[in-house]
């Protein structure tokens, strides 16, 4: 193994960030601001180059820290994975870079503030922290990048200084803390069994044994804790919707993605031969379930922030599915091929969307005063652009051409098809009418017209607003980018009826899910006889919701979300051992 | 013999942690845990890890301990509420019986750990000429991995970010933590001045052992801190505003000529995090010795905890 | 000569043996925590400097022996620190005390 | 049994011990304390490893030790962190439970609307 051609440029992915926050720290006053636009070029520019390094060689960019080779000394390793997430992160950071400096600019002459102060050092950490969970090679050096990540994360949650995000971020901080102590667990056992931290030597040296299995179990369970999938999310719904809305953007789109990233790092790269099909249907058992009961939870939450932080939580799940497709149950491991691809690109289609409709709900917010869903009527009027932004990263995420989540549901299920896994296609379709539900019910209310003009209390920064668009849009054409490495015949005539039949279906099924389960749903202009029949359903809908939302309550108790996480390695653990 | 003393050292640590679990009282929960860090160094010497026991006793036991007695007294009004809250017998049945479970499939994998086991010994034995340095430890964390050192020192600066940042508004810029008063002719001051001395000659000699003996700049800037705290805490100093130039500067200048000079590996010695040939130990010696302020500064604050006065102007 | 230092290393480590245990003692049996500093702060300093004594006829060299009266005189002085913390927290706490 | 095995089975029942109190105890400073028990438990397990990985002339594998040390101070950074937000949060709403408080919803009358 030796270093390639732009291998400092990795190095550089992760220094730039942290120095600027070096830089920041130092300066102080107004310069953190100024210092972080100024990386935010940089960074991307350095993503670039590394993204044209890759594609120059075809191979991994690698780079041997110190000039040491593993196993004594650490790489940095940059594959197709890593390129496309630095890429995506370095545009999403962008995005929100420029929305942040409407709500944490320091006006000229004013002294040195604490919130703009620490969140532009803070976003920049977290930049710096996830580049670096991108293009590590080296389990401890993860281990360090996933704490600097949680470090940088939690005071994001509370930079309002309010008791109740105070404790949200107390209990993010516990949790995360929790699940990290448990992958250093899992890297101790790797360590004393093959003496090595390193990926790719320990993919040639892991077996099938109880050392690597409990590491399996224990690492993964550990990051998906960090992730909040399903039923280890006690922390993401407070700790979403109380930041402030660059902040909920930069903790949704991207900092659950460092785990996630870690994840797929694990199973993919580490132990692909030890993983077993009952642990893969496990994690994309997790995942349904996290579609399911989050979506229909959404859709009874009162205030956009926490229906979006919920939505997060479903979009998660939906991001698990990938593991089981992965799967080639002729060759007993996980093989990189069309589920990777489809779970990546949803991936991203989710941290730019995501952002986007954080950002949008947090113009919103300021301009209302308030985010309850059913005080929004008149907004589209009021702010056309905001709502904007939040149908195209709505219609993004819910895999409608053009977007990038349409090709991956593509994907997705050729892959489900090509391992004969029925029940995965089903999952799929199922969630994305279950994403078409929340969105059109934030929308109905939304398109509502308003008995009087909305008066805003605040104007909002046009820039702002713009930079939320632009994500979005980002989001919707992803499809165009990402078919350049594709092959193009995932690409059919938008308006043949194969095509516009899943469309119709997931507006047409959001809709009447929105109806069905909505806290308070938008009122439909139908007649006593509709509601004569609707009585019962709505009752039976209601009981369902409410089922699910008592369920949820009952897992974010700690010592209930605990006892789960522990369940789940043992779950893990026992897959690993009783499946092959 | 050294075997019923190794024995008697692990039962101890064990009653120790099960005391600081299920003790009542928070107060003595944190007294059990500062024992049981006191134990766990000498743990660590009978498993050959000195540099390890010094940073367990340093900053595990030490600074981790005073951290928590000084929070365990400012929360005392808020037990009584958590006693309520304790989980029901068959919630804590359960946790008992997951976290049982798990001990179990854990002390199935340690038994059944390789042997012989796997090892970078002769790997670090081979290379450590190249570094200059005489501590094996000091080479893997300032040569071969490097990268971990610096990440670590980032991770600190991360760390005293997020504490300043729960500061209240009004404070921000201002002193951190509450002003200890002290009567200045007291017994207290009289040490915090006969003491310091002693204490930063003996967290250089440390940090100067550490090139080939155990010991190092962190061992050393705990040190450092807790003498800076001394002082404080006899009321003949106060904390500095956050907002003062030296102190930033203090804070980024280790990690700053870390990184600058890792740089200069990248240009002089082909890698970023190199050494040119002959020039590994200076340079190393350099950054122990820029590092060496940052941490002790960063240690300390970070025991001080967030801005709560405001400035005054 | 060596009979005579043996004698004396067994009496002064037995000795400091006596005041770590009185100390021990103390610390569990003693009502309040300046109490209990009391008797603490007694096994540190006598009892620690008891057995460096009698450690001392045994030393290699002159350096080693000035490294065991260091070690007993560091403690002294972060004994006395400690125990005056405590002492002023205790204080704070409850004025009474 | 030599003192790795025994330390790292000793490491092991610390690592339990620190889940049980993580899991049980309600008050969040006693949650941490719990953390670094377990935290304490990995890193003497990863102790017991570098001591049974001794050789060429070294008591302990240097690699896994000079892990330990960086892993000690990441801990401390996160107990201070963690201590300074409880800390803030006693001041801020004079309670320090983590028990979510959504307050309980009102069903809206089912059906007939």
């Amino acid at each position: 193994m030796t270093t390639t051609p732009g291998g400092l440029l990795l190095a550089m992915a992760v220094l730039v960030p942290f120095v600027g926050v070096l830089a920041g720290l130092v300066l102080g006053g107004r310069n953190p601001q100024r210092v972080a636009l100024l990386t935010l070029v940089l960074g991307l520019g350095i993503a670039a180059a590394i993204a044209d390094a890759y594609l120059r060689s075809g191979e991994a960019v690698v780079y041997l820290l110190g000039g040491w080779e593993p196993p004594l000394g650490v790489a940095l390793r940059a594959d197709g994975l890593s390129v496309v997430m630095l890429l995506a992160v370095a545009v999403v950071i962008g995005g929100i870079g420029v929305y942040a400096c409407a709500d944490f600019g320091t006006p000229p002459g004013e002294p040195e503030a604490r919130r703009p102060f620490t969140f532009w050092l803070l976003l920049l950490a977290v930049w710096g922290s996830i580049n670096l969970v991108f293009v590590s090679g080296d389990l401890f050096t993860l281990y360090v990048a996933l704490e600097l990540l949680t470090f940088a994360g939690v005071p994001l949650v509370c930079l309002d200084g309010r008791g109740e995000t105070l404790r949200a971020a107390l209990r993010y901080l516990l949790f995360a803390l929790l699940g990290s102590v448990l992958y250093l667990l899992g890297a101790v056992l790797l360590y004393g069994t093959y003496g090595t931290l390193d990926i790719p030597l320990l993919a040639e040296r892991v077996r099938p044994e109880p050392a690597a299995w409990a590491a399996a179990a224990l690492m993964t369970t550990g990051l998906l804790a960090k992730t909040a999938l399903f039923p280890l999310h006690l922390w993401l719904p407070p700790a979403h919707a109380g930041a402030p809305a660059a902040a909920s953007a930069v903790l949704s789109a991207l900092v659950v993605k460092g785990s996630w990233f870690l994840v797929i790092r694990l199973w993919f790269d580490v132990m692909p031969g030890v993983v077993t099909f009952p642990s893969a249907q496990l994690l994309g058992a997790l995942g349904a379930a996290a579609i399911l009961i989050f979506s229909v939870v959404a859709l009874r939450q009162e205030r956009l922030k926490l229906l979006i932080a919920y939505s997060t939580l479903a979009q998660i799940g939906y991001l698990f599915l990938m593991f089981p497709l992965a799967f080639d149950p002729a060759a007993g491991l996980l093989d990189d091929g069309s589920a990777l691809a489809g779970g990546m690109l949803q991936a991203i289609s989710h941290a730019t969307a995501k952002a986007a409709m954080f950002m949008a709900a947090g113009s919103i917010y300021a301009a209302l005063g308030h985010d309850r869903i059913a005080g929004l009527a008149g907004i589209a009027r009021a702010m056309p652009i905001s709502v904007l932004a939040f149908a195209l990263g709505g219609v993004a995420l819910m895999g409608i051409l053009p977007s990038g989540a349409y090709l991956a549901k593509k994907l997705l299920l050729e892959a489900a098809a090509g391992s004969g896994q029925w029940w995965w296609e089903v999952v799929l379709q199922a969630g994305g009418v279950l994403t078409g539900s929340y969105v059109v019910l934030v929308l109905a209310y939304a398109l509502r017209r308003a008995g009087a003009p909305v008066e805003l209390k605040k104007s909002v920064s046009r820039i702002a607003q713009a930079a939320a668009l632009a994500l979005a849009v980002c989001s919707l054409l992803l499809a165009g980018a990402a078919l350049g490495p594709l092959p193009r015949t995932l690409l059919k005539n938008p308006l043949a009826l194969a095509e516009l039949a899943p469309v119709l279906l997931t507006v047409l099924g959001g809709g009447a899910l929105a109806v069905g389960f909505g806290f308070r749903p938008p009122r439909l202009p139908v007649g006593d006889a509709a509601s004569a029949i609707g009585g019962p359903v709505r009752r039976a809908t209601l009981a369902v919701g409410g089922a699910f939302e008592r369920a949820d309550g009952v897992l974010r108790r700690w010592p209930v979300a605990s006892i789960a996480l522990l369940l789940v390695a043992a779950l893990f653990g026992w897959t690993l051992v009783a499946g092959r | 013999m050294m075997e019923a003393l190794n024995a008697g050292l692990a039962l101890l640590l064990l009653a120790l942690a099960v005391w600081t679990i299920v003790a009542r009282d928070a107060f003595a929960a944190v007294a059990g845990f500062i024992a049981y860090g006191l134990l766990l160094t000498l743990a660590w010497v009978q498993l050959s890890g000195v540099d390890v026991a010094l940073t367990e006793a340093a900053i595990g036991g030490g600074l981790t301990g005073a951290l928590l007695i000084g929070a365990v007294g400012r929360l005392r009004d808020t037990e009584a509420t958590a006693r309520v809250e304790r989980p029901k017998a068959l919630t804590r049945a359960l946790a008992a019986l997951v976290a049982g479970a798990v001990t179990v499939a854990l002390a199935l994998c340690v038994l059944t750990l390789p042997d012989p086991a796997p090892t970078l010994a002769p790997d670090v034995a081979a290379n450590i000429a190249a570094t200059g340095v005489g501590n094996p430890i000091t080479a893997v964390l300032l040569a071969f991995r490097a990268m971990d050192t610096l990440l670590e020192a980032i991770v600190l600066v991360f760390a005293l970010i997020g504490v300043w940042s729960l500061a209240p508004d009004r404070a921000w810029g201002g002193r951190p933590g509450v002003r200890h008063v002290a009567d200045p002719n007291g017994i207290l001051a009289y040490i915090a001045r006969v003491l310091p001395p002693i204490g930063i000659i003996v967290g250089m000699y440390i940090f100067w052992a550490g090139a080939d003996h155990p010991g190092g700049k962190f061992q050393g800037a705990t040190i450092l801190a807790a003498m800076w705290l001394l002082v404080m805490m006899a009321g003949l100093t106060d904390a500095p505003p956050i907002s003062r130039a030296w102190l930033r500067i203090g804070l980024v200048a280790g990690p700053l000529v870390f990184i600058a000079i890792g740089l200069a590996g990248a240009v002089t010695a082909g890698a970023f995090l190199a050494y040119p040939d002959g020039y590994a130990k200076p340079l190393i010696i350099v950054i122990e010795l820029a590092l060496m302020p940052t941490l002790a500064l960063i240690l300390a604050l970070l025991l001080v905890g967030a801005p709560q006065r405001t400035i005054q102007r | 000569m060596s009979v005579a230092l043996n004698v004396l290393t067994v009496v002064a480590v037995v000795a400091g043996a006596f005041f770590f245990l009185a100390g021990t003692v103390g610390l569990l049996r003693f009502p309040d925590t300046l109490t209990r500093l009391h008797a603490l702060t007694k096994a540190d300093n006598l009892g620690l400097g008891l057995v460096v004594l009698g450690l001392l006829p045994h030393v290699g060299s002159v350096l080693a022996g000035i490294k065991l009266v260091a070690i007993w005189l560091l403690v002294l002085l972060s004994g006395a620190v400690a125990s005056q913390l405590i002492a002023r927290a205790t204080r704070q706490r409850d004025p009474d005390a | 049994m030599n003192e790795a095995t025994l330390f790292a089975l000793c490491a092991v029942l610390l690592v339990g011990a620190g889940l049980y109190g993580l899991i049980v105890n309600p008050h969040p400073l006693r949650k941490i304390l719990a953390f670094n028990v377990v935290g304490s438990g990995v890193f003497l397990l990863l102790g017991a490893i570098a001591r049974r990985g001794a050789g060429a002339g070294f008591g302990g594998d240097p690699v896994p030790q000079a892990l330990l040390i960086t892993g000690i101070v990441v801990a401390f950074s996160a107990t201070a962190l963690a201590v300074a937000l409880l800390l803030r949060l006693h001041d801020a709403a004079g309670s320090v439970t983590l028990a979510s408080e959504v307050p309980p919803k009102v069903e809206p009358d089912a059906g007939s609307r």
